[in-house]
C-alpha cells in the first residue's frame, strides 16, 4: 500500500502545531483557574529601558537591507540551479562542468560587481 | 612654573583690560587663585591656554561655591552732630559715637577652576568668577569654548548652584531632571521633608520626623475614632 | 535633529572636529526615518543607570546625548553637612570599585588643607593597597568591556576569580571587600602584619600567571580585534582639550600620568613605566589596561621588597575634632580611572565648608557623543564600557 | 592566520574546564551554606555591644557618652541615657544607655563608631545573615540584641579582644592600685578618684588602633 | 468567573489535589528564579560578584540574568534609588510578568541607607513597591545575597495557592499596578504609594 | 543481538502493529514516529540546557546548577513549570495575532526539519528525494517567525533584533546551502538517506565520511560557521544581542511563548547539527569499523551531542561580532570560500590518484583561506599591535 509521504508531513505539522498549543492552553487555563491575569496601562506599554516610549518603532528602514535581499535572491536561485547539476555530477562530463563554472563565474562576477559598488557594506 | 604673581603679570600684559586679583590662600597648600573679571575672562582664558610658557591646555575642575549673603554686626564710630544743651544753650556739637550696625553683604556665587598643563606639566593655576548676586544676576561666562572638559561641569554648576554661562553649547540640567526648579547646592536650599521612619533621628531631622509622627498618630487615632 | 550649530561650534572650538575623517553621518533631514532610542537607564551594558538618548539611523548613530543623574546621590552636599572624619567613609562609595584610591585622594586633599606629614610605613601601605586597587579595577574594567562585547561571561569570571583574591586580601586587612574606609589624615587607620604582607606576594606572584592567561585569551581574538580596532578613536587633541584622564588619555598617546607628573606618595621611589597607546581606540584603552597591569605587578614587587616599620599614623595627627584653619586645597590622585580630585574649602569648622569631587569618569564621558557617532549601536556599548565608568562617580 | 586567535582562547577555556575537574585552583566555588569561606579576623559587617561577665545588664561598658552617636556618619545610632547609674567595669558608677538602637537598614559597617568610642564598649560584629521580610521589625536592633558578651568578641576578633582585654586589665589595675594607695592614705582619696576617668587617654595605643589620640571621655 | 469560581471550589474538594499542585507550582518557580539584569550602585557589583565563580549564584539555577522585565521573575534592586530613577525602577517593576519578587539589596534599596539625608535619594524602595526580601548591610556580602535568596525560597514554599493567605499575585482583588510616581518641582509626587507603605510609628 | 539493538526502535514499532488492523497501521505508525520525534528533542532540548549551563559553569571556574533535583537535573524541568505558570503580556501596540503566532511557526519549522533526518539505520520518518531541500526550506522559515516576532512587538529593540536577525540569517542561508553543494556533487542525491549510505563504508577500518576529505574538511568547517549564524548561537548571537538591543526580537515575550522561543532555538540547533552530522559525519555511521557494534542511533545523537558541546564552548569563549563585520564575512569570505570548495569538489572527481587529488585539494582550499584571511586582516588594518612605553 503506497502512502503519499506528504500525509506524514502533514502529521508532524500538525502535531508540531499542537505542541506548541498545548502549553499555552495549559498556561491560559492556569491563568484562568489560579493566577488571573492583571493586564494594566503601565504593564502592557512598551518596554523601553524603564522609560516611556516616545515615538513609534515601525519606522521605515534603510534601503541596504533591501540591497542585501536581493543578492540573497540571486545566490539562492543560483543555488537551485546548482542543485540539479550537483545530483547529475557524476555522470556529467568535463564540458557540463566547464560551462556551470561558467555559469558560476558569471555570478562571481556579479557579487564582484556589488562588492565593488560598495553594496556589500553595511551601513 | 611661575608664581601667582608672575601670572597676573603676564595677563595684565597680554589683555590690557583685564583686571586680576590674587585671592590668597592661607592654607598650607597655598593654592593662591585669580579672580577674573566676567567680561574679560574668555580672553584671559584663552591667554592662559595658548600662551606657550604657561601652555594650560587642561582644565581639570570646575567648582560652584555658594557664598550666602552674610548679616554682619560690627560696631562703627560714628560722628555726628548732636543737639545738646550745653552750658544752658542749645548748640549744634559734633560727637562721637559707638553704634552697633546691622550690615548685609551681599552674597555671590563663585565658579573657581582648576587648570594644569598636559604638555609642560605644570599646575595647578587656579582661576575663580564671582557673580554679581544670587538672585537675578547669575550671569557668567562659559570656558567650554576654551576647554571642552567645563561642558558637563559648567552644567552641574548650572544644575546645582544656578549659575547661568553664557555661550555654554548645551545648557540643561544635568543632574537633577527636567522640571525640577530648585538648586539644591546652595546653602539656603530646603531639602523635601520625607522623615516619616526615622527610628534614630537626632537634631534637625529628629524635629521634622517628630512632627511626621505626630501627624500619623492623629491622623491613625482619627480614623479608629471614626471607625468606633 | 542633528547637532545644533552651537554645538557643532563648541566641538570645533574646543580642538575637536565632531568627526574623524571617514566617518560621516547621514543627514538626517534628506530621507529615511530615525529611530530614536533610549539606551539605559536600566541596560545591561550601561554599567548601572546611565542613559544614553540615541538616535538611529538604521544602526548607525546619528545623535547620541547621556543624560546622567540617575544615581546622584548628593555626595557633595552630604560632605558639607558632615564633619571632615565622617566623609572618608562615603568617599569609599563614589567609584564603589576601587575604595580605596578615593580614600587615598581625599585623604591626600585634606592633608594639603592642614599641611599634614605622613609617615614613611602608612605611604607604602597606600601604594600597596593603591597598586592592587588599580590591579583590579582594571581586570574588572576588561572583564566588563568583554562582556559588553557580548561574550557570555568568561573573562569576566575570569577577572572576578583574581578579584577576590584582592578583595581578600583588603578584607584582612580592612575589614570589608569594598567599603574600605582604611585611610586617615596623617596615615593608615591599622597596620599590616607581616602575614598579609606575604598573603599580598603570594597574590602579586601569581598575576603574572592570570595576566598570560587573559592575554592567550583575548588579546589576539581576531572577533575582538574586528571589534575594537579602529572603533570609538579619540585624537589626543579632543582627549586633552576635553580633560580626559587616566588609561583612556594615554591609549590617546599622551603621556601623562599623575603618578609621575605630581610625583604623589612615594611613587618617585619606583621604577616603572606609562605604556601609551597609538590609535586612541577601543583596543588600545584596552590594551593600556592590560600593559598597566603588568605595570602594577612591577611596582607592586618593589614595594614589598622591604616595607619599612615604623607608625602607620603620625601621632600628631587629629581624628575627632578636626578642624582646619580657613583656607582651600585641590588633591589630586592618579586613579585607576583618570584623575581623582578632591577640592575642599575650609571655613574653621568641623565640617568642610565646600566638599568637591572631580570625577575622572564624569569628565571622561564629555568625549563620548564624539566618539560615538557614525559609529553602530553595538559600538557604542564598547565605547562606553572602554571609557570605563562608575555612576557612583559619575552621578556622586 | 585568521583563527589564530579564536582556537588559543578555545584552548585556554578548555583547559579550565578539564582543570575544574582536577584543581582547586580552576574551580574555586565555596558552596555558601554548607561550605564556608574562612572566617577572617577583621571582618566587619554591623556593631554590637559588649559586656563583660555574666550578665548582660551588669557587665554592659557602654556608658552612653553618645561619642559615635554624634559621629555615626549615616546617623542610624540612637542612645538615650539613663538618670540613675550603675558601676562600669573599673567600678566607678557611670550611666548606661536605657535605649540603645541601631538601624541596620541605615549602617553602612564603616567602623568609625569603634574607633571613636572610648570605652572599647562598641564592635563590630561578623554576622551578615540577617535578611529578612519585616521591614521595620527585623532591621532595628535594641540593646537587648545588641549586647554580645566578651567572650563572643574574642570569638571572632581573637587578636583584637585580647588587645582590648589587656589595656582595660591595665587600667583596672591602675584603678586598684590607686584606691588601694587611697584607702592607705586618705587624704589622697579624693585626688585619685577624680584621675581615675582621665587614665583613659595614656593607654598605650595598640597596633589595631594606634591612629586614634584616644578623647578623654565625653564630648570635647 | 462563574465557572472558575466552581472549578476553584470543585478544586479545594480535591484537597489533595491541590496540595499537590501548590508544591509543585511552589517549587517550581521557587528553584527557577530568574533575575532582572538590574544593577544600581555600589550593591550591583556585590550582586555581580554573587554570580561570579566565587559564590556561584547558578547553583540555585539563578543565573538566568534576564535583560528584559518580561521574563524575569526576581529583581535585585541592588544600590540606591534616587529620586530620579525612581519612576523607572516603579516602571520596571510594573512591567514585570507575576509572580515577581523583589529583594532590596543593601541599606540603600531599603532606605536610603547612608544616603538617606540626600535631597535626591529615595528613602527605601518600598514606599512604592512590596518587597519581598530585605538585606542589609552596605554593601551586602555576597553570602548574603545567597542567604536573602534561600529565604526568598522559603518564603514562595510558604505560599498556598488558595485561600485567604494565598500571595498577592494569585489574589485577583489584589491590585497589579503599582502607579509610577511623578517628578514635581521639588520632590516626587506623591512621596508614597500609601497602599504597599503604611509606616509604624515610631516612640521616642 | 547487535541488529536488534540496532533496530530496537524498529522492531518496536513492528511488534506494536502487529496487534492493530491493517488499515490503521499505517497512520498509527506515523503517528508515533511523529510523537517519538516531537518527544525526544524537547527531552534533548532540556538536557542541552543543562549541558550548557553547567559546562559554561565549569569552563568558568565554577559548578552551575545543581540543587534542583540530584546534581540540578530537574533545573529544566522546574524552568518549564515556572514558564508554564507565569503570566503572559502582550503589548498595548503589539500586533496581537502575529504576536501569538511567530512562536508557534518557529516550533513547527523546526520539527518538520526532523522529518526527513535519518536518525539511526531504518530510522527516517519520510524518505523525500529531494530532503536536504526541504530541511533547507523548512529551516528559512525559522527566519519568518523571528521577524514576526520583532516586527509585531512594537519594540524598538525588537525590531532591531529583527532586522539583524533577517540580515544575518538570508546571508548565512548562502554559504550554508552552498557548503553542502560539494555534498551533493560527490554523493549524486539530494536525499539524506543516500548520503549516510553513501559514507557508511570503511577502508581500512576507516569510514568514508566526508569531513575527511578536502572538499568535505572544508565545507564541514564553513557548514559549522554558518550554523552558528543560522540558529542565532554565539558569537553570531546578534539577534538576542543581550548586550546591545536587551533580549532582541523576544524582548516583548514573557511566559511560555518566551520558553517556545528557547525551545524552538535549541531544537533549531539539533536540526541543523543532525543535518551537518549526515552531510560531513557520516550521520548514524560509527568512525571505525570495529565500532560498528554500538547502535546507530547512539552514534546520531551522539554526534549531534558533540556537536551541541562545540556550541557551548565557543560561546563560552568568544565574543560578539558586529552587524557589518558578519555581513562582511558571510560575503566576502565564506561565499567566496564556499564557491571555491566546488572547484575543489570538481577536482576531486576529475584528478586521479588518492594523494594527488589530496594534495590539490588541500592546497587550494587552505591557500585561498590564508589568502583571503591575510588580506581580510591587513584591508581591515587589523592584527596584534606593539605598545610603546614612556618613562
Amino acid at each position: 500500500m503506497a502512502f503519499n509521504p506528504y500525509f506524514s508531513l502533514a502529521v508532524l505539522f500538525v502535531v508540531a502545531l499542537c505542541f506548541g498549543l498545548t502549553p499555552l492552553a495549559l498556561a491560559w487555563l492556569w491563568s484562568r483557574v489560579f493566577s488571573p491575569q492583571k493586564p494594566n496601562a503601565i504593564k502592557n506599554a512598551i518596554y523601553e529601558c524603564g522609560l516611556e516610549s516616545k515615538g513609534d518603532a515601525w519606522v521605515q528602514f534603510r534601503s541596504s537591507y533591501y540591497l542585501y535581499a536581493i543578492i540573497f535572491l540571486i545566490f539562492d536561485v543560483e543555488a537551485v540551479f546548482l542543485l540539479p547539476f550537483a545530483v547529475a555530477f557524476l555522470g556529467l562530463g568535463a564540458a557540463a562542468c566547464v560551462s556551470m563554472l561558467v555559469f558560476v563565474l558569471l555570478l562571481v562576477e556579479g557579487l564582484v560587481w556589488a562588492w565593488a559598488k560598495g553594496v556589500l557594506t553595511w551601513a | 612654573m611661575k608664581t601667582v604673581e608672575e601670572i597676573k603679570a603676564a595677563i595684565e600684559a597680554a589683555v590690557p583690560s583685564a583686571s586680576v586679583e590674587i585671592v590668597q590662600n592661607p592654607a598650607p597648600s597655598a593654592q593662591h587663585s585669580l579672580l577674573l573679571k566676567a567680561e574679560t575672562a574668555v580672553a584671559v582664558a584663552k591667554f592662559l591656554r595658548d600662551d606657550a610658557e604657561l601652555a594650560l591646555d587642561f582644565l581639570s575642575n570646575v567648582t560652584g561655591v555658594d557664598w550666602p549673603d552674610k548679616e554682619i554686626t560690627e560696631k562703627v564710630k560714628v560722628t555726628k552732630m548732636v543737639t545738646k544743651t550745653v552750658e544752658g544753650t542749645e548748640q549744634q556739637v559734633e560727637e562721637t559715637v559707638e553704634e552697633t550696625r546691622k550690615r548685609v553683604e551681599p552674597g555671590y556665587l563663585e565658579v573657581v577652576y582648576h587648570l594644569y598643563s598636559m604638555t609642560k606639566k605644570h599646575g595647578p593655576v587656579v582661576f575663580r568668577m564671582r557673580t554679581g548676586n544670587r538672585a537675578d544676576d547669575v550671569k557668567l561666562p562659559s570656558m567650554t569654548p576654551v576647554w571642552r572638559s567645563a561642558e558637563y561641569q559648567e552644567r552641574e554648576v548650572f544644575d546645582l548652584y544656578g549659575v547661568e554661562f553664557v555661550g555654554h553649547p548645551d545648557l540643561r540640567r544635568i543632574l537633577m531632571w527636567e522640571g525640577f526648579k530648585d538648586h539644591p547646592m546652595r546653602r539656603d536650599y530646603v531639602e523635601p521633608d520625607d522623615f516619616e521612619y526615622e527610628p534614630t533621628a537626632h537634631d534637625e531631622v529628629l524635629k521634622r520626623a517628630q512632627a511626621h509622627q505626630a501627624a500619623a498618630a492623629a491622623a491613625a487615632e482619627g480614623q479608629k475614632g471614626a471607625a468606633q | 535633529m542633528t547637532l545644533s550649530a552651537a554645538e557643532f561650534g563648541a566641538r570645533q572650538h574646543a580642538g575637536g572636529k565632531a568627526l574623524p575623517e571617514g566617518r560621516m553621518v547621514i543627514d538626517p533631514e534628506s530621507g529615511g526615518d530615525l529611530l530614536e532610542v533610549s539606551m539605559g537607564p536600566h541596560h545591561p551594558s550601561t554599567h548601572g543607570v546611565f542613559r544614553m538618548d540615541v538616535a538611529l539611523d538604521g544602526e548607525r548613530i546619528v545623535r547620541l546625548k547621556p543624560v546622567f543623574g540617575y544615581l546622584h546621590r548628593n555626595h557633595e552636599k552630604l560632605g558639607e553637612e558632615h564633619s571632615y572624619l565622617a566623609s572618608m567613609p562615603y568617599t569609599d562609595r563614589l567609584d564603589y570599585i576601587c575604595s580605596l584610591t578615593n580614600n587615598w585622594a581625599y585623604a591626600l586633599a585634606v592633608e594639603k588643607l592642614v599641611g599634614q606629614e605622613v609617615p614613611e610605613r602608612a605611604e607604602y601601605l597606600r601604594l600597596i593597597v593603591g597598586e592592587l586597587t588599580r590591579m583590579q579595577n582594571h581586570i574588572l574594567s576588561v572583564g566588563f568591556l568583554i562582556q559588553d562585547m557580548g561574550a557570555s561571561g568568561t573573562p569576566l569570571m575570569y577577572g572576578f576569580r583574581e578579584r577576590e583574591k584582592i578583595l581578600d586580601l583588603f578584607e584582612a586587612l580592612t575589614g570589608s571587600r569594598m567599603m574600605c574606609n582604611y585611610m586617615r589624615f596623617g596615615g593608615c587607620r591599622v597596620d599590616a602584619t607581616p602575614e598579609w604582607l606575604d598573603g599580598v606576594r603570594k597574590v602579586v606572584a601569581g598575576m603574572p600567571a592570570f595576566a598570560d592567561e587573559f592575554e592567550r585569551l583575548l588579546c589576539t581574538n581576531e572577533i575582538l580585534m574586528a571589534r575594537t580596532q579602529g572603533v570609538g578613536v579619540l585624537r589626543p587633541e579632543l582627549a586633552v582639550s576635553a580633560g580626559v584622564t587616566g588609561p583612556a588619555l594615554r591609549a590617546s598617546g599622551v603621556n601623562y600620568d599623575i603618578r609621575k607628573v605630581d610625583r604623589y606618595g612615594i611613587y618617585d621611589r619606583f621604577d616603572f613605566k606609562v605604556p601609551l597607546g597609538e590609535h586612541g581606540d577601543v583596543y588600545d584603552r584596552f590594551m593600556i589596561r592590560l600593559l598597566e597591569l603588568r605595570q602594577s605587578i612591577r611596582i607592586l614587587e618593589q614595594a614589598l621588597k622591604d616595607v619599612p616599620g615604623g607608625p602607620v599614623m603620625d601621632p600628631k595627627a587629629k581624628i575627632r575634632n578636626f578642624r582646619p584653619k580657613p583656607g582651600e586645597a585641590y588633591g589630586r590622585i592618579e586613579a585607576p580611572k583618570g584623575e581623582l580630585g578632591f577640592y575642599l574649602i575650609s571655613d574653621g569648622t568641623g565640617n568642610p565648608y565646600r566638599y568637591r569631587v572631580r570625577p575622572p569618569s564624569f569628565v571622561n564621558l564629555t568625549v563620548l557623543e564624539d566618539m560615538c557617532l557614525g559609529y553602530s549601536v553595538a559600538d557604542v556599548v564598547l565605547i562606553l564600557g572602554s571609557i570605563d565608568i562608575v555612576l557612583g562617580e559619575v552621578d556622586r | 592566520m585568521l583563527g589564530e586567535g579564536i582556537l588559543k582562547g578555545l584552548a585556554e577555556t578548555a583547559k579550565n574546564f578539564a582543570g575544574s575537574y582536577v584543581s582547586k585552583e580552576r574551580l574555586t566555588t565555596v558552596q555558601y551554606p554548607e561550605e564556608r569561606a574562612e572566617h577572617i579576623e577583621a571582618s566587619r559587617v554591623f556593631p554590637f555591644l559588649v559586656y563583660d561577665g555574666p550578665d548582660a545588664f551588669a557587665g554592659m561598658r557602654c556608658v552612653s557618652c553618645q561619642i559615635c552617636e554624634k559621629e555615626c556618619p549615616p546617623k542610624c545610632i540612637y542612645i538615650e541615657k539613663s538618670k540613675d547609674k550603675k558601676p562600669d567595669y573599673v567600678g566607678k558608677p557611670q550611666n548606661y544607655p536605657v535605649r540603645f538602637d541601631i538601624d541596620i537598614s541605615v549602617c553602612m559597617s564603616c567602623q568609625i563608631c569603634v574607633e571613636v568610642c572610648p570605652f572599647d564598649a562598641i564592635k563590630m560584629d561578623s554576622v551578615f545573615e540577617m535578611a529578612t521580610d519585616n521591614r521595620f521589625g527585623g532591621l532595628l536592633l535594641d540593646r537587648e540584641k545588641l549586647l554580645k558578651s566578651n567572650e563572643y568578641y574574642h570569638s571572632i576578633h581573637p587578636t583584637e579582644a585580647t588587645e582590648v582585654d589587656g589595656r582595660l586589665a591595665e587600667e583596672k589595675a591602675k584603678v586598684e592600685a590607686k584606691a588601694k594607695a587611697a584607702a592607705e592614705a586618705a587624704a589622697a582619696k579624693a585626688a585619685a578618684e577624680a584621675a581615675a576617668p582621665k587614665t583613659a587617654a595614656p593607654a598605650a595605643a595598640p597596633a589595631a588602633k594606634p591612629d586614634a589620640p584616644k578623647p578623654t571621655g565625653g564630648a570635647e | 468567573m462563574a465557572v472558575d469560581e466552581q472549578l476553584k471550589i470543585e478544586m479545594g474538594k480535591q484537597g489533595v489535589f491541590v496540595t499537590t499542585l501548590q508544591e509543585l507550582y511552589n517549587w517550581g518557580r521557587r528553584s527557577s528564579i530568574w533575575p532582572m539584569n538590574f544593577g544600581l550602585a555600589c550593591c550591583a557589583i556585590e550582586m555581580i560578584a554573587t554570580t561570579m565563580a566565587r559564590y556561584d549564584l547558578a547553583r540555585f539555577g539563578a543565573e538566568v540574568f534576564r535583560p528584559s522585565p518580561r521574563q524575569a521573575d526576581m529583581m535585585i534592586i541592588s544600590g540606591t534609588v534616587t529620586k530620579k530613577m525612581a519612576p523607572q525602577v516603579v516602571r520596571l517593576y510594573n512591567q514585570m510578568a507575576e509572580p515577581r519578587y523583589v529583594i532590596a539589596m543593601g541599606a540603600c534599596a531599603i532606605s536610603g541607607g547612608p544616603f538617606k539625608q540626600g535631597y535626591n535619594v529615595l528613602k527605601g524602595i518600598d514606599r512604592y513597591i512590596p518587597v519581598d526580601v530585605h538585606i542589609p548591610g552596605c554593601p551586602p556580602r555576597p553570602e548574603a545575597l545567597l542567604e536573602a535568596f534561600m529565604t526568598l525560597q522559603k518564603k514562595i514554599d510558604a505560599q498556598p495557592l488558595t485561600g485567604e493567605a494565598r500571595p498577592r499575585h494569585l489574589d485577583e482583588q489584589a491590585p497589579g499596578e503599582f502607579p509610577v510616581p511623578e517628578q514635581g518641582a521639588h520632590d516626587l509626587e506623591p512621596p508614597a504609594n500609601k497602599s504597599v507603605w503604611t509606616v509604624p510609628v515610631v516612640i521616642r | 543481538m547487535v541488529e536488534k539493538a540496532d533496530q530496537i526502535f524498529v522492531l518496536l514499532l513492528h511488534w506494536i502493529l502487529n496487534y492493530l488492523p491493517a488499515a490503521w497501521r499505517h497512520p498509527v505508525s506515523v503517528l508515533l514516529c511523529v510523537a517519538v520525534i516531537v518527544a525526544v528533542y524537547p527531552a534533548l532540548f532540556a538536557l542541552a540546557v543543562l549541558m550548557e549551563r553547567k559546562g559554561l559553569g565549569r569552563m568558568q571556574n565554577r559548578y552551575g546548577p545543581n540543587r534542583v533535583g540530584p546534581f540540578g537535573i530537574l533545573q529544566p524541568v522546574a524552568d518549564g513549570i515556572k514558564s508554564l505558570t507565569k503570566e503572559d503580556i502582550v503589548p498595548r501596540n503589539a500586533d496581537a495575532l502575529v504576536h501569538f503566532i511567530a512562536p508557534l511557526v518557529l516550533v513547527v519549522a523546526v520539527f518538520m526539519g526532523f522529518a526527513v533526518m535519518p536518525m539511526g539505520r531504518n530510522m527516517v520518518l519520510v524518505n523525500l528525494d529531494a530532503s536536504l531541500l526541504f530541511f533547507f526550506a523548512m529551516g528559512a522559515s525559522t527566519e519568518l517567525s523571528i521577524f514576526m516576532a520583532g516586527w509585531s512587538s512594537r519594540n524598538k529593540y525588537s525590531l532591531l533584533g529583527a532586522m539583524r536577525a533577517v540580515a544575518q540569517m538570508i546571508s548565512y542561508e548562502v554559504p550554508l546551502l552552498l557548503s553542502t553543494v560539494g555534498v551533493v556533487m560527490i554523493t549524486g542525491s539530494l536525499s539524506l538517506v543516500d548520503i549516510v549510505d553513501a559514507q557508511n563504508r570503511y577502508s581500512w577500518g576507516l569510514a568514508h565520511w566526508n569531513v575527511f576529505k578536502p572538499w568535505g574538511l572544508a565545507g564541514f568547517v564553513m557548514f559549522v560557521i554558518a550554523s552558528m549564524a543560522e540558529t542565532n548561537r554565539s558569537p553570531f548571537d546578534l539577534p538576542e544581542g543581550e548586550s546591545e538591543i536587551i533580549g532582541g526580537y523576544f524582548t516583548e515575550y514573557s511566559g511560555f511563548k518566551f520558553a517556545l522561543f528557547f525551545l524552538g532555538e535549541y531544537v533549531g540547533m539539533f536540526g541543523i547539527a543532525g543535518l551537518g552530522t549526515t552531510l560531513f559525519l557520516g550521520g548514524w555511521s560509527a568512525p571505525l569499523a570495529v565500532l560498528s557494534w554500538i547502535p546507530s542511533w547512539i552514534w546520531f545523537f551522539a554526534k549531534v551531542e558533540l556537536w551541541i558541546c562545540f556550541f557551548i564552548w565557543v560561546r563560552g569563549t568568544l565574543p560578539r561580532l558586529r552587524q557589518d563585520q558578519l555581513m562582511n564575512f558571510a560575503w566576502k569570505f565564506l561565499l567566496p570560500l564556499t564557491l571555491v570548495n566546488l572547484l575543489v569538489a570538481a577536482e576531486w572527481r576529475f584528478v586521479e590518484g588518492v594523494w594527488i587529488r589530496w594534495i590539490v585539494g588541500m592546497v587550494i582550499v587552505v591557500g585561498t583561506y590564508v589568502l583571503m584571511g591575510r588580506v581580510g586582516m591587513r584591508r581591515e588594518k587589523l592584527g596584534p599591535r606593539s605598545y610603546r612605553y614612556a618613562e
